[in-house]
């Protein structure tokens, strides 16, 4: 990373971590209020991936996983995920197109906001059964399926479901909340910072030009889609667990019981030094892996695995030593841990869960010449 | 929540009776005072139990346990025969011991009972009281010397709930349920009759009637991880994921199951030492530490796998069916609820202090009693 | 257990305790020297399992366990798994018969040691290969195969071979140390304190009146065999566990550092609160298996894996700690912990490891309905 | 063990200069002192060395990491001059810190050294001086103002090892292997020209240049474990086990290995960036230790899978290859020789103790300095 893009990053973490601080101390208690999206807009930060011809930024995905990591951080509610980190990235991965661009300019301005819906359940998306079939014919379509746990339904204005069409393909059907055959509703979850819903399309129709097709190979598109998602998942993890960490120190450097402060007593030091080396260890992941994304890198999912499958499991270890650390206030609907410990259960499934991403490394251990792993990522 | 607090009382009350009439609610009480089953025929009890999803005596829990124990072990026979028909009889009690300022360090509590003449007069505030927005009853610990050491000015009282200047507030707690209450006690009068043992001689009660009454609460838990426990993450680990894989199938989560039930196994026969070795009298000084950390950590551990492998389903169930205890196949709430036993009673730190000291003769940190 | 019973086990303990302390004791350094075989005749420990009329005690393994957790404890070296554990159990399968009986008074009054070969790598040998092929006619056998990781081979004055016949049964050869065409070579292993041998028979011929045949069938009977093999081994790990436990409290009373002694840091303390919660619940299944092997219980391959998967795995957790926190000195070999060290790794890999003990209980859940699993442990 | 001390001494030097020729014994080392290769440069140089299987350079370790950093930051020009090129030219050192009484506790060190003139007299004994007895220079710390609080009277040291009243003896090892040595001093002279830095300021050089070497030895160490480490490791999984499966095939251990290819991912990212963020003076005051503690803790629990993968076999393995390092690929013996790492320079215990405080700013335990 040049220096330049550094002091960027330092600047937009700066104004994030105040802007959504702000948001999360306002909230009373530890009822989550979502952030404004006009605020989002303002900021820019809806469009910092969109192409600059459609009022976009033009920047890259390290600037958004600095939002997204603030935003775990802050245990921010808000539709960012579906409709930046999914939206605009699969829109990006479309061919240009006036449809296309028409979108990016509604999400990077704030008028409209998306859902995608593409599998969130699995690390591998390619080669798993797509949930829509969608069959074209004298410049119609027609779509069929449902889907669980897609997120930000709720407050989406279009959906870009993935569905497999005739040919065997993955293409993107543009849908507006209101089409006939579409129902969206809610699906409440323990994480209350989280908006989920459950779509079901019957015999769906539409004209043919809101078929959008992939640039490159479908499933590699969609695939990457999903390791977005992961990566995603995984700097939201890094944030919470950050604010976990430093909430736990800062309360173990005042609570006094046996007439000391409790962080002077070896188990609670410890455990505050375990979860700041695993934090180490989980940004040099989280890192890796947004470079790789970046450069688009051929073993960007390699890094994307390796990073959501440690810094997800090690953010639950480290909210739940959190709420241990803080005793019997640890425990309380007040102290808000709990909210952050649901996020981090969540973020655990999400996109894959640890043994998933794993079971993907380790796939590569039978297919391939032992000679060949070994130093397969050497550092850049 | 789906079941409102009044429904969950008159749940809890109802079925208390059922089971008080089928000789079933104080197993391991006296013969005298309506109990009398041996170690053994307990554990037969709580496995059937179990194994048909009986609900767990969760409002009862204090009066039957601990109130109970407390009781036998050192109240007087007016405080005895005043009090223990009445809980078969439905009276409910709660534990004042911790404040906001005394949580691991329990002994520095501050609520303050002052005698005059036959009566004392407590003022100060108690935290994590579970159930005491529901309590007739309450063990209070109170600081009746406040220029002794720490640990040697304290009383133990038998408090009623319903006397002037107790004010109860419900804490919400992770999960969402308010099973504990914070408590303001402003001028409360107790009757120099309701002080149990000693004056000034409260923490050593506290100290071993907890310890010998551990036991006996671990007894049923351990039953009930054993036997419902396992077997729901069990059937969570045969049934078919959304993309039509079992979790079992994987040989990893094979591994685990295997694991969990070992320890569970350890468990079980590691609760039953613990009773009949404190029945025989050769109870060790550390046993009532290493069943509770064990368990605990054991019960955390067990429904975060259940969490991890229920994978995004898990994160839809919103609530615990009625009265299920620690464990309910919602794994992700019952994942957040064990800290309620990592934390209270002697967090696992607190645990690992007393078993290093009593059970191996470590020595304390230095300044700290 | 009766309370008779028990006072024999606290007995034979303290005996036991006594006399292999004092032989670890006068051993120099770390090396560990063999403790006599005639001192074991003479204290009757050889003959435990013996039936009396061949000059046996006709107790029981619930006595020959306490010995095996007090040579554990000792890290004793001695032939008592190949002769006793293996050699009495392998003849106590066998009906009744001269050559038997012949065998059992030897081994009991000292004058006689023997190897079992049987598989010692695995946790379930019944449905494995058998190394060794035995093939009889006109009066004759002829036997071939080889093994290694035999226990005790070196100081054997017999070998009992396992091997399987034309018909697929599996029978016990037994052979004498001179016998032409069987070759016994030691194994060193990095555990000092065991001695194995690799043994290779090319064409050996005997007569028919050596082979012997299992009383029940001979699938049950070699993994009976297998299964007090990994008992063993059990009580032993858990033997040496309580050692390095004591051990290491005892250290930390005593070694200051900082001005304390360092068992008053809740680092120090807190694992050996950890050591001492993993040694209860080892000593639980430990008991258990025993209770079941004792009672020849259905369930006794359950009871069995259980302990030996988990205790096996504590112990090296335990010794290993133990090593951590006598610091330096806890890693010179003159401190004796190593011994231990590499006395627990081999018991996690002897009889299967921990991993192939889970896999046979897991084994249970895909074949068996869900309802009879729960409960099946039962305690009586 | 297969190897003289002899073979493996005169092996060593002959390969340290084999390297020096082909410039890369001293990589790390500014370009004026014979060095000068980028971090990016060294790591590439350390993959290729451990691809290579190329022996490490444990003879030479502490001359050229820990005498030569120390002489650098803290020497005069003299004293670089006089050591750095013969370091290079093959002179020995190791380092004079542990006592028996001063483990975890070092500041607690009572060797002393008293002025006399322009020399140092120094008494005492010395602990786990790996290489001691192949040394020709020692750095030692020694006291040198007994009355002032612990850290404040400790001074720096070049000691002559050939001098009179030098007397080393090897302790052997866990392992078997004899690379530590005890030390006693008997009125050994050291010339006042030998004291690094001011007198009774040793205990803040040896700190600070300890914790900016760290980097660099990780470095080497980082790459070696993912290189060579990892591929051994995989390939005893790969290899089948005598009853013809192969490790790999059990999908736990294809979790395992991943998880462990993840964790040295990680590592290596975090090497470099200590490097850089210390050459840049940017480090933090936790940085050595949190590398340290991680990197001895993985390569502990991996030589451990290695064992435990390996079965019996691993037991038959009764040495390690020539100048391996710490992983060998003969799994028991290189998880016995990890403890080499959790143990020296600061025990895991004291490291977590340095990332609280100095990472996270948790008070001391009281009454500790």
């Amino acid at each position: 990373m040049t220096s330049d893009l550094a002091s960027v990053h330092d600047e937009l973490r700066t104004v994030a971590r105040d802007v959504l601080g702000a948001v999360r101390t306002r909230t009373a208690g530890s009822v989550p209020a979502p952030v404004e999206w006009s605020v989002l807009a303002e900021l820019g930060w809806l469009g910092l991936e969109v192409p600059e011809h459609c009022a976009g930024a033009g920047a890259s995905l390290g600037e958004v996983a600095v939002i997204l990591q603030e935003m775990g951080r802050a245990a921010t509610s808000s539709s960012y995920l579906g409709s930046v980190v999914l939206g605009v990235g699969a829109l990006n991965l479309l061919g240009a197109a006036r449809e296309r661009d028409e979108l990016l300019h509604g999400i990077a301005t704030g008028g409209l906001r998306v859902a995608v819906v593409v599998p969130t359940a699995q690390a591998e998306v390619a080669s798993a059964e797509t949930p829509f079939r969608v069959e074209s014919s004298g410049g119609r379509f027609r779509l069929d399926g449902q889907a669980s746990f897609v997120p930000d339904a709720i407050d989406a204005d279009r959906f870009l479901v993935l569905a497999r069409d005739q040919s065997g393909d993955v293409v993107m059907v543009v849908l507006g909340r209101a089409t006939p055959g579409l129902s969206v509703s809610e699906q409440p979850l323990l994480d209350a910072t989280r908006r989920f819903g459950q779509l079901r399309a019957d015999a769906v129709e539409g004209a043919q030009s809101a078929l959008l097709r992939f640039e490159a190979d479908p499933a590699t598109s969609v695939q990457h889609l999903a390791d977005r998602g992961a990566l995603a998942i995984a700097c939201d993890s890094l944030g919470l667990a950050e604010a976990m960490m430093e909430a736990t120190a800062a309360y173990a450097r005042v609570r006094y019981q046996f007439g000391r402060p409790i962080g002077s007593f070896q188990a609670v030091k410890h455990a505050c030094a375990d979860m700041l080396v695993q934090i180490e260890v989980s940004r040099e992941l989280v890192g890796a892996a947004i470079d790789a994304m970046v450069r688009n890198d051929p073993d960007l999912g390699i890094a994307v695995s390796m990073a959501k499958a440690h810094v997800t499991g090690a953010a639950v270890g480290i909210v739940g030593k959190a709420m241990q650390l803080h005793g019997g206030i640890g425990y309380t609907w007040e102290s808000g841990i709990h909210t952050y410990l649901k996020r981090a259960l969540l973020n655990r499934s999400l996109f894959g869960s640890p043994r998933a991403h794993r079971k993907r490394l380790a796939r590569r251990y039978l297919s391939v010449g032992t000679n060949e792993i070994a130093g397969s990522r050497a550092l850049s | 929540m789906g079941v409102s607090e009044e429904e969950y009382v008159n749940f809890q009350k109802a079925w208390f009776q059922e089971l008080r009439h089928a000789g079933y609610a104080v197993p391991h009480w006296p013969r005298e005072w309506g109990g009398g089953l041996t170690v053994g025929q307990q554990m037969v009890l709580y496995q059937e139990l179990a194994a048909h999803d009986a609900p767990r005596l969760t409002l009862a829990f204090v009066a039957i346990h601990h109130a109970a124990s407390t009781l036998l072990a050192a109240g007087t026979d007016e405080q005895r025969r005043r009090h223990l028909p009445a809980i078969l009889d439905g009276e409910i009690w709660c534990q004042g011991f911790s404040e906001p300022e005394a949580g691991s360090d329990l002994a520095s509590l501050r609520t303050s009972a002052r005698r005059k003449g036959d009566v004392y007069v407590v003022n100060g505030q108690k935290l994590w009281a579970s159930g005491a927005n529901h309590a007739d009853w309450c063990l209070l610990l109170a600081r009746t010397d406040p220029d002794a050491p720490k640990r040697h000015g304290i009383s133990y009282f038998l408090m009623d709930m319903h006397a002037p200047g107790v004010d109860v507030r419900p804490i919400r707690q992770a999960t969402g349920q308010s099973h504990f209450c914070e408590m303001f006690l402003t001028d409360v009068i107790i009757p120099a009759s309701q002080l149990v043992g000693r004056e000034n001689a409260g923490w050593q009660i506290a100290q071993t009637t907890l310890g010998a009454e551990r036991g006996m609460v671990m007894l049923e838990l351990a039953e009930r991880l054993g036997n419902a426990g396992f077997k729901w993450l069990l059937q969570a680990c045969v049934r078919p994921t959304p993309d039509g894989e079992r979790p079992i199938d994987d040989s990893l989560v094979a591994d685990r199951l295997a694991g969990f039930e070992t320890e569970i196994t350890a468990l079980r026969f590691l609760c039953r030492r613990l009773v009949e070795r404190n029945d025989e009298g050769r109870g060790g000084p550390a046993d009532a530490s290493v069943v509770k950390l064990y368990y605990s950590e054991l019960l955390q551990r067990m429904m975060g796998f259940g969490a991890d492998v229920s994978g995004l389903a898990a994160h839809a169930e919103l609530e615990k069916p009625l009265s299920s205890g620690w464990e309910s196949g919602a794994w992700v709430l019952d994942f957040i609820g064990s800290w309620e036993w990592t934390i209270p009673a002697g967090t696992s730190e607190i645990q690992r202090n007393i078993i290093g000291e009593r059970g191996l003769g470590l020595p304390r940190e230095p300044g700290v009693q």
